[in-house]
């Protein structure tokens, strides 16, 4: 559906010159709820930026539906523009218009009439829990409920495509829950593309069925969330899955190794398979060790529990060595040990 | 109203003092006989004559004979007078300077941005004696550049609006301030008292009632003009403007 | 000392009509007017959304053709036009012509430095709904900046009051040139003080209409 | 066409330079008290940090009165402080003091909309790091709206140019004194033509010079 | 050090009276990180704005360093705020100042001499990591990297109490992280006294001591983190805690149930003991039940582990029964059963 080659973005400043999109290619398909992640500054609000070209592109081509977005005419690309939703990372809320009007503006500029208009206005406001507020101005909101008209805004004219930066950042865990719960049955119900753009990693695991990772304007990782996820190549990968993993945070480490001074310590990861859920309990079964669950995160998949846990293992030398062999030999649980005592 | 409308109404082109106030006085003699008479104001020096060659008043009261005459050799309009009405004399003050014979050298004149004024202003110093103009050149149309001799280096600058003069006059004392005799008056000036010197009613700047040539003898417009002349209106013209505003041609 | 004047109520009453008939129509003319040299010189700008180089060039020079020109130059060039439009070249509609092509120009800067401040997120937002360029200018542009362009239509309103003065000149008639030529010309200067201050009332009453909407629209 | 006319290259370069000399020194004197007052009217408007209906309302009356009152009738006015001031009532300087504040109420709402559509955002950042009320208006208020500021100076000077016409008539010569008395009156409409292209290219040079300060300035 | 009481904002608005900040009363200690959640438009952003009267309070008192500021004249008000810094949620940089200028802007304001000044900012700009974007304009910035603008620009002039509102919302777990450490360690070196919004619970799980919990513009619940984390008096607390404490939403709970449905399935709460980390291990051996860890997380408090681990017991009802009964009998540790097999 979207695919996208060679796509470059330069910004030149009297002193600097920023690449901020560098020669990406990226197929995302239809339907698909496509993630990005990476670092502040990784070039991805210019990236989506690109798509819909509010920032004319350097270099490169943008096909969605099979329209190469870089050669429309104007009026070709407004009419295209009407089937992308955007929620944008500053809201771009008018401040002229109340909640109510804000969210009726795509459906003005799609021509809907106004009985229609004002139905679906409703149902979104009533979605994005603004109801009372409707004749509020932009002025008079939080930053939450700012973003959550922006967010209906969005959905107003039911786009094909819906491109969201940091649609969520600003919201309440339960909001975002609520938010995400809507995108994803819109998804399913409308077969809505949705590309998204965060720095929750448990946004991109709760919805998302494809991550992309950016850093310094390119893709350096991309793939099945859950691929992802169990094997991060990049550091950059590294460290936001271990956010959503647990705090695998070097200095934490530290600190666990000073505070549990004795035994082995070892980090376990849990790679989705069913099979292995009752480890601990069976190592403690066949050895002769106690196993300490210092720290860790263990999430459900689809094909099982998968996630890290640092365990103290306390006891014999030999029966430790003997357990930790029974997992690296027997088991898809992949062991990584911090600390040998011999 | 044109010139096309009613026979007897007639359209009047004139600037509002003293002009149009002494046609508005003249109105209702004039409606005796059986003429309206239609007063239309003017702010400008250059719109009444247009206005009167268009056809769309029938007369204007508003200049003097050789503003009149620069006029029609300008712009070739086919426009001449009925008679003169009245005279507004110019004349010149000055704080420091008391009198004619010592003008210290170099004194400043101080005079009207009114080009059309020129002319008279400058016949009005070479009278007195205090300048001498290119004789080859029309009274009337002479500028500064047109002086020959002018013993005393007096410098004439004007650039100023007339309105202004009086004003001049109070705070730059050693200068000559040439003043309309209506400013002059408004800015409670005496202009027979304060007046280094004055224009006498011999003046060719007389303000006539102009009309087309083809006009010259209308009826009703020389019907005006015998009822500007008449002793009433010549009366008022004395009273209302004390002096400022001197009535030509009357039996008085 | 108001016993020694001339002044006439009656001609004072007109001459306050005048001023408010010719301010009022003329500033319906300027607002339609500048607004459309407003977005023109927006919308051609560097950088806008109609960006044009030369189309841009050509309304700024237009724009600052008719503001360099003095005013009562200006009345005397548009006679042609005046008489054609108004089929005469005298009196209050005939320096409508004049103020609102003398005032229009003027204005359409203030409207441009208005549209200058509105948010670009909100017109970028406008344009990623696939919003035409007319749905952008009366949804977005002009709504968003409705505020300054309030004021800057009270600002030219006492522009104009300014101008109807001169207008004087083809007898429009008006606060101000009654002032000038029956109250300054002949030195009766409580006609100039009446008139002024009926000019400062009218200068008042536009400044708080024009406030009052300004601050009634303005949500932020 | 030009060879009838009475144009004299010395006159015409003279009141060149007096309408330079004029509109620039005039508008370094409006920029500041038209800032001055503008900073006024916004610094104690409703909601403003100096809250004050009562000084608000004194300064928007000073600003309408002297922005109602016909440019003539404030030369006239003038003439006492004029006097005292400059020591002359002719000629350029004596134009001065009323171009300033002729034109500085003026600029001074212009400045006052400027600055109303500075983000509220900021300043409150700058309150609430304790800043001085001077501390906002020159590193928040000012230099957050002088792209604004910038064009609405540009669109008074050339409004200024305009005055400096009028002011002929105290003597201080200039462009527009010369094209309607030399040119105008005397219907040499060739000094009228030459004056307006002149003037033309004056109010091109200063809305070049704004543009470009103004666009430089701005880093939204 | 902040002392505040009755607190009270109502913004009346044509159609609706809001009371946002309704009645608050909370005291803070001098040199503690004090953190604040809640729902979108629960009141937070109004609330630290009337803490150095950004908003004027409605009703109420808030003293800070023994000074009431609700008293204070401009003069005063103005040298109080010169020690409280804020972090704003949208950011409010001047369009006008580079990166540079703006971080010297409180600076400038207190009147610290330029060469000090010139040596403050290159220092904060390293530790914001924006080092080689000084003299960028704040538009030429994405949203993360205008964040750490605002960030620096509030720590620049060594504030006694820093008010953040969503800091770290608009930046990756990454530069979070940083942040956030950048923040422990001035509060640690100097003593700066912090209130922190945000709606990232790991934010006030890393750093906070105390935190409270808004809503609808009151405090509901309010206590040192790690209570508050273990017993989650309110629903919204429970929510909010069940976000960082793993995926307790209820809807993955019933998946959860549905995927296995075999066994007693039982939710563990670790509360801060070291001495039960090893209690699966622990259990496998003293009972003959196999324990598959479903889902949970567990992290290291000062104390011990804390966390919740969701259990599949299987085996003999009879052993699974005592095995439940032991933990309930013999351990500090919490447990829910959700599902009995009898
Ligand atoms: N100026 C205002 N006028 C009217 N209502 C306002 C105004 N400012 C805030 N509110 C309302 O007050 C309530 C609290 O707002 P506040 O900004 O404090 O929320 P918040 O907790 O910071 O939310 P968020 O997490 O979304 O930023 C909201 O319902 C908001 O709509
Ligand atoms: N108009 C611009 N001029 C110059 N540089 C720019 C401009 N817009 C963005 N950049 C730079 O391009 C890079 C990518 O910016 P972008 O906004 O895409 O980052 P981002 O990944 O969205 O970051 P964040 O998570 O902080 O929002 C940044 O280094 C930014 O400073
Ligand atoms: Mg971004
Ligand atoms: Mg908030």
């Amino acid at each position: 559906m979207i695919s996208i080659q060679g796509l470059r973005k330069v910004f030149k400043t009297k002193t600097n010159t920023i690449t901020a999109v560098d020669r990406l290619d990226l197929d995302i398909q239809d339907g698909e709820i496509f993630g990005v992640i990476g670092y502040s500054g990784a070039g991805k609000s210019t990236f989506v930026r690109l798509l819909n070209r509010l920032e004319e592109p350097s270099e490169g081509s943008i096909k969605i539906d099979d329209k190469e977005i870089t050669e429309l005419n104007t009026n070709e690309l407004r009419l295209a523009r009407q089937e992308i939703g955007m929620i944008f990372q500053h809201f771009n809320l008018l401040w002229s218009r109340t909640i109510e009007d804000n969210i009726a503006f795509p459906l003005e500029i799609a021509g809907v009439p106004k009985a229609e208009r004002d139905k679906r206005v409703e149902e979104l406001i009533r979605l994005v829990g603004l109801a009372g507020r409707e004749n509020a101005y932009p002025s008079q909101l939080s930053g939450g409920q700012k973003q959550r008209v922006g967010i209906a805004r969005a959905l107003a004219n039911n786009p094909k495509v819906l491109l969201c930066d940091e649609a969520t950042s600003a919201l309440d865990p339960e909001t975002t829950n609520s938010i995400l719960d809507l995108l994803v049955d819109i998804n399913q119900k409308l077969g809505l593309t949705i590309i998204l753009i965060t720095h929750e990693m448990h946004v991109i695991r709760k919805i998302c069925n494809r991550v992309a990772v950016m850093e310094n304007g390119k893709i350096v990782e991309q793939g099945d969330v859950l691929d992802v996820f169990l094997h991060p190549k990049e550091t950059v990968t590294k460290k936001f899955v271990e956010q959503v993993m647990g705090n695998g945070e070097e200095d934490d480490l530290e600190q666990l190794l000073a505070e549990y001074d004795q035994g082995n310590i070892i980090r376990l990861h849990f790679v989705g398979e069913s099979a292995n859920q009752a480890l601990i309990s069976q190592l403690a079964k066949k050895y002769n060790v106690d196993l300490n669950i210092l720290q860790g995160k263990i999430t459900q998949t689809q094909r099982g529990a998968y996630g890290t846990l640092i365990v103290q293992l306390l006891g014999n030398t030999d029966e430790i060595d003997k357990a930790v062999q029974y997992i690296t030999n027997k088991t898809s649980v992949e062991v990584e040990v911090i600390r040998n005592v011999k | 109203g044109g010139a096309d409308s009613d026979e007897n109404t007639i359209t009047v082109g004139a600037s509002s003092v003293p002009h149009a106030e002494i046609l508005e006085e003249a109105a209702p003699l004039l409606e005796e006989e059986g003429i309206t008479l239609v007063v239309e104001p003017y702010e400008d020096y250059v719109l009444p004559n247009d206005d009167l060659a268009s056809g769309e008043l029938d007369a204007n009261y508003f200049q003097h004979i050789p503003y009149l005459e620069q006029t029609i050799a300008d712009t070739g309009y086919d426009l001449d007078y009925i008679d003169g009405i009245h005279v507004e004399p110019i004349g010149v003050y000055s704080k420091g300077v008391t009198s004619l014979e010592d003008i210290p050298e170099g004194t400043e004149v101080l005079l009207s941005n009114s080009v059309p004024d020129h002319g008279r202003i400058l016949g009005l110093f070479e009278e007195v004696g205090l300048i001498t103009l290119n004789p080859e050149v029309d009274k009337g149309e002479a500028t500064i550049e047109d002086i020959v001799e002018n013993p005393n280096g007096l410098v004439f600058e004007p650039d100023y609006d007339p309105a202004f003069l009086p004003e001049l006059y109070e705070t730059e004392e050693n200068t000559l301030v040439v003043i309309n005799t209506n400013y002059a008056i408004g800015a409670e000036l005496n202009p027979l008292e304060d007046a280094l010197f004055l224009e006498d009613e011999n003046s060719p700047y007389v303000n006539v009632i102009a009309v087309r040539s083809e006009d010259k003898d209308n009826e009703a417009l020389n019907k005006l003009v015998e009822i500007l002349h008449s002793e009433e209106i010549q009366n008022y013209i004395l009273e209302e403007f004390e002096g400022a505003v001197v009535p030509v041609g009357g039996n008085n | 000392m108001l016993n020694d004047s001339n002044i006439k109520i009656d001609d004072l009453l007109e001459a306050t009509y005048e001023t408010f008939y010719m301010t009022t129509i003329a500033l319906v003319g300027t607002f339609i007017l500048g607004i459309l040299l407003g977005l023109l010189l927006y919308l051609t700008m560097k950088g806008g959304i109609w960006e044009n180089k030369f189309l841009n060039f050509i309304v700024a020079a237009i724009v600052n053709v008719f503001r360099a020109i003095p005013f009562i130059i200006l009345i005397l060039l548009l006679f042609p036009f005046t008489n054609f439009l108004i089929g005469s070249i005298r009196g209050p509609n005939a320096a409508l012509p004049a103020l609102i092509i003398g005032a229009a120009p003027f204005y359409g800067r203030l409207v441009e430095i208005a549209l200058r401040e509105v948010d670009k997120g909100v017109v970028e937002a406008a344009q990623s709904m696939g919003a035409k360029t007319r749905t952008i200018i009366f949804k977005v542009l002009l709504p968003e900046s409705m505020p300054a362009l309030i004021s800057g239509i009270t600002v030219t309103a006492i522009a104009l009051i300014g101008y109807t003065a001169m207008a004087g000149a083809i007898g429009a008639g008006g606060l101000g040139s009654y002032a000038y030529y029956s109250g300054f010309q002949r030195r009766d200067f409580d006609i100039v003080f009446i008139c002024s201050v009926i000019i400062v009332i009218i200068v008042f009453i536009f400044q708080f209409i024009g406030d009052f909407i300004s601050n009634k629209l303005d949500k932020r």
